[in-house]
């Protein structure tokens, strides 16, 4: 059978819901869901849990794309079911797990991925760089101010060695997202890659009133920057908006809302780096990432700035911190202008919030560190 | 052989990491479309600006959601790529699958899509990547009726709900995750697939507060398990731990010599409440004074575990920046019982509570979080029924300003001037 | 000669200011400014500075009401004559300090000092409670929503033996402001007392038209709560305002703007208490006062609540804190939920934040200790 | 014998603090205008409410401050406060007084007032407390021709300077607070007296990071004193306080047995920076982590000191909360010399540029902190002439909203859609 455009009612199914879970359990992890005592990464990429029956499960957690083909999968398929009766999962940041009800199934398992070349990498548990959690960018998105894959693959390539081990302090976190839409928790990241626009929004007056509801775009601007406004097209005098380019922020919401207010810009658009969030409560409560590179240029296709610049960030952080530190728990223990000079980043009054809950970042303190900042108040 | 040259995007085919182009390159073999995705993206890459449309609406018949509509503003150079529509399908909870369900799968995509998909998306659908308007009910008719799946989450409706993975492989889950998100993501089909909402709505949900679905920082409804007895410990672990004869931080941190483990500056002092100290060679936990932030269990999972009384924390409110800047998810109910015996009643009732009141006063595109902030949390919590409580802040008000309602003030807020000037000339 | 009503402007001499500090600094003092070593307080109310010459310099503290006569400036002078070569000081906190230059020189003072009854308590040194700085209350202000004076009064009777002593785990500085306008450090302090009003203004719409700035009047208010309006005076419509009263919250600022506004009233005034703040940069940062207490009646003479309610957080304070633990850093270090509970302070809405900068207040983490207030979650 | 009854006031005669009610009885002896301060008050306490009329402008010739005009709502009964005027008198610097001085001041007071005063105000001035309108210029004839001393400030003036007594009796104090503070305020008797800004501006001086003139707290200029060089170690002495030789804290803490000295808990654990440490019976302090929090110092006195190259920690913008919430002072300049030398050169250049601008940008009743937060930080920092640098903020900012401008952007903010349609169709 299948779908009949004829009588697109006749046997509709609609809100099933996913498929039970249940279903696709493994044996051992059915067997011994809730009855898990303790786990133990064997090596980087290799965990053990160990249940109160006895059994133990091991899994191999293996980065990938995330964007990936059908073929892909189907090779993911052909691994699972040579290794692991069939089953595998994905984690909540896009590595797939193969697991095995038995230690010597780990080594053939292992060797098989070794031999699919650089599909199936090994790592992302523990204390070092996991998969980066990321977005759409130019493969699918209308709004980013940069591409998701691109970077996340030139980012991931330099940091390849700390998906493979574990030598930092505490897991780092890395997420992309290719507009401050932010889809992903680029907001509570240890560092965040986030695509930023410059430009305000043009106003393609010839459109506007065909694809806007100009109430909904002048509302939509947070700071309203979005003003009604008069225009000649083709001699007719029409309704549109304008904008005030000195109150726009480039948050494109205005864009979302109103097709016909376009902001993207090659030179405008690239890429801001914010650091020291977290989601964990663990030790200290979750925590927003902060702005401390408000702009590198979106030199595809691999990103050096953007690179360079995490790494840069990654070995301070890899040298400072102290064991279980996370990224923001350290840049807090030594200061901010610590963060700033121990990262050789260059400080700008971009990093200082002007908006709504502004002050309070302010410092309201005589307490500082002098630095390399302060070096022209004390020579 | 190539349908566009890529001198760009092939660069991107070297290094370590696992390589989008390569692969798209060879599903490009049996899918020719993707010639033109990968077209499209070197064009990119050289204009450094994406070239994709504004939105476009989309759909299957019934549903408000699940598809994203997308077009190229390039179609004639990539016409493979002229109608680009994601589809959202509902993944099972904790992302577990069976090789011959993903195969099924990818049979259908095969058929009715560009061939490539996100495993997964960031609200956590699986997300199959590109296809023609008139596929979309033929898709969802071979979803629906060969493999029992749906579509998931788009609009302002409920998204798809997601959860760490749980009991089924963590020694620390407080409740039954994936249980709780299915059976939540089954009653509120209607909710995900039919915009009835101010906005987008979250639930995830997370086994403790290590929180790996971040679920805090996400949703607007975050349910995070926690525990109110005390920490289990095995003292006999612990003296193990103390010999190094186990890993600190179950093995997380073997890749470099931090040096022999030191209970007392990696468990003991890290407390953030300082509960812990260590007596007669014995650790010992003021549990009352404990905030649950695991981190000592985290540092020695053979020796401590979560208490046996447990449930979850349940916040509210987390959302991305727009407009008004992130926010993570409030504190709400500090503890609540989360089990299937009573069909997660507890929870259902509480999020309908903020439902019927959102549906009502939230504005056009206002999260929730912010519908909180612009009421104030002490309204939030009338309106929910909740008594305030100092947990449900980090620290009380600095400012004086507090809004006193009539009926609380002897006398109430009516006065006659007159009579007051008798007794205070003016 | 004197004053000419006649010629006002003959002879006028102004723009003094005030007569230049160094003819009042006793000798000691003079001679060894900027050199002192250090320093140690030998009881409570004594402190002994050494110089670096060798020279010594005795202070004796003593409270004083700070509302003082005429009458009670000369005993000082004359205990200032009398002991301390013609010298004395004010201290930041309204403490008069007379200061000898030789030990031999103290006693005689304290009893000098202790045969005047209870006019010059000795005390305010170190970690206890020094003089309350505060404000002029029903004495002389327009504005308060409490007394000053009367209120310092019974609050230092009653922790009085915490000015004679040092036995607090620090200092503990209790600020007073009869309103909104916090004429003061209260807004940083350990304790304050506050005078808060709950009714909104009432319109004297007879007298506005006289007195008031209508648009300013309007603009005072932070809230918008105060409108332009319509009334009838003597069958004369005239214009005026009126106040959307579930919007106010009773700041004040319209009155100050225009008299015709009066907000006072002997049910709505009273005390809110406010507490964990400190102005130091010792150890942790300035930090605001929080509002715990949101109201307690004006119960006069001697506001047995407020009393009460002092006593209470002091007391828990003192058994709970560490060594050199401010309030405040006693406060974050055991939780706010438990300082609650330790003071049996009643939780209410009040205590939330729901003005500006609220968000960065709410408790978004699932970190939080069980208290009394969880119990009904926990039964 | 009593004018009026005060059975409410008369409760406040007992106990040990010394009381305001009996002092104004005795002065009511002489000065009978007392009996009416208490009977006014005391029907204050009866009917819990002030009895003072709003405001009041009165004052002396040519000056815009230092008088604050005060009349009774309930004159008839209390003629003798029907007047009831504030006297603002600038205080010397650090608040010392010559007896001499000081008599002939309460002298001037009896001629011309009610007999009552405060010592001292909440800002720093001596108020002499209630005095009728035809007083007020003999009262400043009398003031400044016989006394030498002149009125202070209030309206939208600068406010009478304070400052905390520095380097005449304290060991810490970084740079002359009395002698700046004396300095500034001589140099600004116009601005005191004269009001000309938008609202009311205050400078307060502190020789050190205690902060004893809680300057951080109330002034718009706050100059809190430090250094740039480390700390200074008397090795011997801190082995004093290590055997309990000296006292902890100066004696601060005598009244109560805390135990054994102990420097670990007592100092170094209590670091903020934890930049201190013990090695092989010496205190080491890695002064380039300090931050100079003055709590090592304050706790071993005889031991530590302040470096010697010093300066002050310059912040802007305290006030209290009418409107926006109170503010502390925010850190604009990290170091300043502060020297009357150059006679506070910089400082002033400083004080000035402010002024300029708030002068022109500020509006009617905003603190100049209200008008920082207005333009915010950033925006201030630039006309300040300041280069922003991280000791600015305590953290950078977490929402990603900057605005860039036009000539910070290749190729500015004009863009013509025309072209760029041409490359990407609509
Ligand atoms: C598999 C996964 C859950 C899932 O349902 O898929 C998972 C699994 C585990 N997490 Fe997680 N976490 C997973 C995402 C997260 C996230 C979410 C995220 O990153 O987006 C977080 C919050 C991140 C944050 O705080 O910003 C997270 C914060 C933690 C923590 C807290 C660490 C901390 O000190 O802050 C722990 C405890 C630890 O590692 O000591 C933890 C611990 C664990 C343990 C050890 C739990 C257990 O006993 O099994 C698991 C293996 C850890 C490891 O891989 O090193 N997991 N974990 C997720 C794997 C993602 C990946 O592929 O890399
Ligand atoms: C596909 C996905 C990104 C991805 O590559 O994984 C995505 C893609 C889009 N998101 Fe998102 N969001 C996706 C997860 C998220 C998340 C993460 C999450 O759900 O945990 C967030 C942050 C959490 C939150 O909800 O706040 C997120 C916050 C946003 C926002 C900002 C919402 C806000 O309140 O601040 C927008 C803007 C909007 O709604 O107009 C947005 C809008 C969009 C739109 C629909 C673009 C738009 O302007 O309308 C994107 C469509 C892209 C495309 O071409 O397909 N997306 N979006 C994710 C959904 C896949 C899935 O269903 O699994
Ligand atoms: C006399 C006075 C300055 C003046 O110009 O008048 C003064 C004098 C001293 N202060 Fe102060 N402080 C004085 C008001 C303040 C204030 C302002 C206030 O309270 O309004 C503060 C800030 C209060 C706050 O943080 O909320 C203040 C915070 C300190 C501190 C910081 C304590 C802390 O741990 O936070 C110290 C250091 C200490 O005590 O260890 C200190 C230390 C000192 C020393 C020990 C300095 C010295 O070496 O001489 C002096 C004697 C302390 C004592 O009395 O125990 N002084 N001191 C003020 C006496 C007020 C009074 O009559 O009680
Ligand atoms: C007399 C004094 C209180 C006292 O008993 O000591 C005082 C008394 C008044 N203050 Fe004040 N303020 C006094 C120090 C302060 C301080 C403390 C300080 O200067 O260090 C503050 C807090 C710091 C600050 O400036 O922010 C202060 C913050 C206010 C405010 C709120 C200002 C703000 O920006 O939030 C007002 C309201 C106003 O200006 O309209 C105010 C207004 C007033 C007025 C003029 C009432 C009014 O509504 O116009 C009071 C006159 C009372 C009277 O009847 O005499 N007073 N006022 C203090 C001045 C004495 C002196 O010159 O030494
Ligand atoms: S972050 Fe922005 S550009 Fe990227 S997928 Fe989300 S909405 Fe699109
Ligand atoms: S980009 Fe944002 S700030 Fe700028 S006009 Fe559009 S909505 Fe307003
Ligand atoms: S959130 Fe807790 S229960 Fe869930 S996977 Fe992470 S550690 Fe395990
Ligand atoms: S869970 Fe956290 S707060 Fe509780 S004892 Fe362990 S480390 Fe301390
Ligand atoms: S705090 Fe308010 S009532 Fe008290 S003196 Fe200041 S302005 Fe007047
Ligand atoms: S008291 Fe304050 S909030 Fe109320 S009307 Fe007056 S100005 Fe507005
Ligand atoms: S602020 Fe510093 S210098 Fe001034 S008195 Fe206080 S401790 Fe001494
Ligand atoms: S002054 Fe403060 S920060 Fe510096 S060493 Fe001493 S205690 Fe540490």
């Amino acid at each position: 059978m299948g779908y009949n455009p004829d009588k697109p009612m006749d046997g509709r199914i609609s809100d099933l819901g996913p498929p039970y879970y249940e279903q696709f359990h493994p044996p051992v992890i059915k067997e011994n869901k809730g009855k898990w005592l303790w786990h133990e990464i064997l090596k980087p990429g290799i965990l053990m849990h160990k249940s109160e029956t006895g059994a133990e499960v091991y899994t191999v957690r293996c980065g990938t794309a995330r964007l990936m083909s059908i073929e892909h999968v189907r090779e993911i398929c052909d691994i699972a079911d040579k290794h692991c009766d069939g089953f595998l999962r994905f984690t909540t940041r896009n590595n797939v797990e193969f697991m095995v009800d038995d230690k010597a199934k780990v080594q053939p398992l292992l060797d098989d991925l070794a031999s699919r070349g650089n599909k199936f990498p090994v790592g992302g548990t523990g204390a070092g760089i996991t998969n980066i959690v990321h977005t759409q960018g130019w493969v699918h998105c209308h709004t980013p101010a940069t591409d998701a894959s691109g970077v996340v693959k030139a980012v991931m390539d330099e940091l390849f060695d700390y998906f493979t081990s574990m030598t930092l302090p505490a897991q780092c976190r890395i997420a992309l997202a290719c507009c401050l839409n932010m889809c992903g928790a680029v907001h509570a990241s240890d560092i965040a890659i986030l695509g930023v626009h410059r430009k305000p929004p043009m106003i393609d007056h010839s459109r506007i009133t065909g694809v806007c509801e100009l109430p909904l775009a002048i509302a939509s601007c947070p700071l309203g920057a979005v003003k009604p406004a008069k225009a000649t097209v083709e001699g007719k005098e029409i309704k549109t908006v304008q904008v005030n380019v000195d109150r726009c922020m480039f948050c494109g919401n205005c864009y979302t809302m109103c097709p016909a207010m376009p902001l993207a810009d090659p030179e405008g658009d690239g890429i801001a780096i914010l650091v020291g969030g977290k989601v964990s409560n663990s030790r200290s409560m979750p925590k927003f990432s902060k702005l401390v590179i408000p702009f590198l240029p979106n030199t595809t296709p691999r990103w050096p700035e953007t690179v360079a610049a995490i790494k840069k960030i990654l070995e301070a952080y890899a040298k400072g911190a102290k064991k279980y530190e996370r990224l923001g728990e350290w840049a807090e223990r030594i200061g901010w202008e610590k963060f700033f000079e121990e990262c050789e980043i260059p400080f700008t009054d971009k990093s200082i919030d002007d908006y709504r809950l502004a002050y309070d970042t302010w410092r309201t303190s005589t307490q500082f560190k002098y630095t390399s900042h302060t070096a022209k108040y004390t020579a | 052989m190539a349908k566009h040259e890529t001198p760009l995007l092939d660069q991107l085919e070297s290094g370590p990491w696992p390589s989008f182009v390569t692969d798209l390159k060879r599903q490009a073999e049996k899918k020719p479309e993707c010639w033109d995705i990968l077209g499209q993206v070197e064009l990119s890459y050289k204009d450094r600006i994406t070239h994709w449309k504004h939105g476009g609406i989309v759909g299957v018949f019934g549903y408000g959601g699940g598809i994203v509509g997308r077009y190229s503003d390039v179609p004639k150079q990539f016409p493979g790529v002229e109608h680009f529509h994601t589809v959202r399908v509902a993944q099972p909870a904790s992302k577990y699958y069976s090789t011959k369900h993903l195969r099924h799968l990818m049979e259908i995509w095969e058929k009715h899509g560009s061939g490539m998909t996100n495993f997964h998306g960031s609200t956590g659908d699986i997300i199959l990547l590109g296809t023609r308007t008139e596929h979309l009910e033929p898709l969802f008719w071979d979803l629906t009726h060969d493999l029992n799946q749906d579509l998931g989450g788009s609009g302002s409706n409920l998204r798809t709900p997601a959860n760490c993975l749980g009991q089924s492989r963590c020694e620390w889950s407080c409740y039954d995750t994936e249980e709780c998100c299915h059976q939540l993501t089954i009653k509120y089909q209607d909710e995900i697939h039919r915009p009835a909402f101010p906005y987008k709505f979250k639930f995830k949900f997370s086994g403790c507060p290590n929180d790996c679905v971040a679920a805090i920082a996400r949703s607007d409804v975050a349910v995070i398990g926690t525990w109110k007895d005390n920490i289990r410990i095995d003292q006999a672990a612990v003296k193990e731990y103390i010999a190094g004869n186990y890993p600190s931080n179950g093995g997380a941190h073997s890749g470099r010599d931090w040096g022999k483990f030191d209970i007392q500056k990696e468990v003991v002092d890290l407390c953030p409440t300082k509960c812990m100290w260590m007596e007669g060679g014995e650790l010992k936990i003021d549990d009352k004074e404990c905030t649950r932030c695991m981190h000592c269990i985290n540092v020695m999972p053979r020796a401590l575990r979560p208490g046996v009384d447990t449930g979850a924390t349940v916040c509210v409110g987390a959302k991305a920046p727009i407009l008004d800047g992130a926010q993570f998810a409030t504190l709400i109910v500090p503890f609540m019982k989360i089990s299937a015996d009573n069909e997660f009643e507890e929870l259902i009732e509480f999020i309908e509570k903020i439902w019927d009141w959102w549906m009502e006063v939230g504005k056009n595109r206002e999260r929730v979080g912010e519908t909180m902030q612009r009421v104030g949390l002490p309204t939030f919590l009338s309106i929910m029924g909740v008594d305030p409580i100092p947990q449900h802040v980090k620290e009380p008000r600095s400012n004086p300003y507090v809004f006193w309602k009539d009926e609380e003030v002897p006398g109430g807020f009516e006065r006659d001037v007159e009579e007051f000037r008798r007794r205070h000339a003016a």
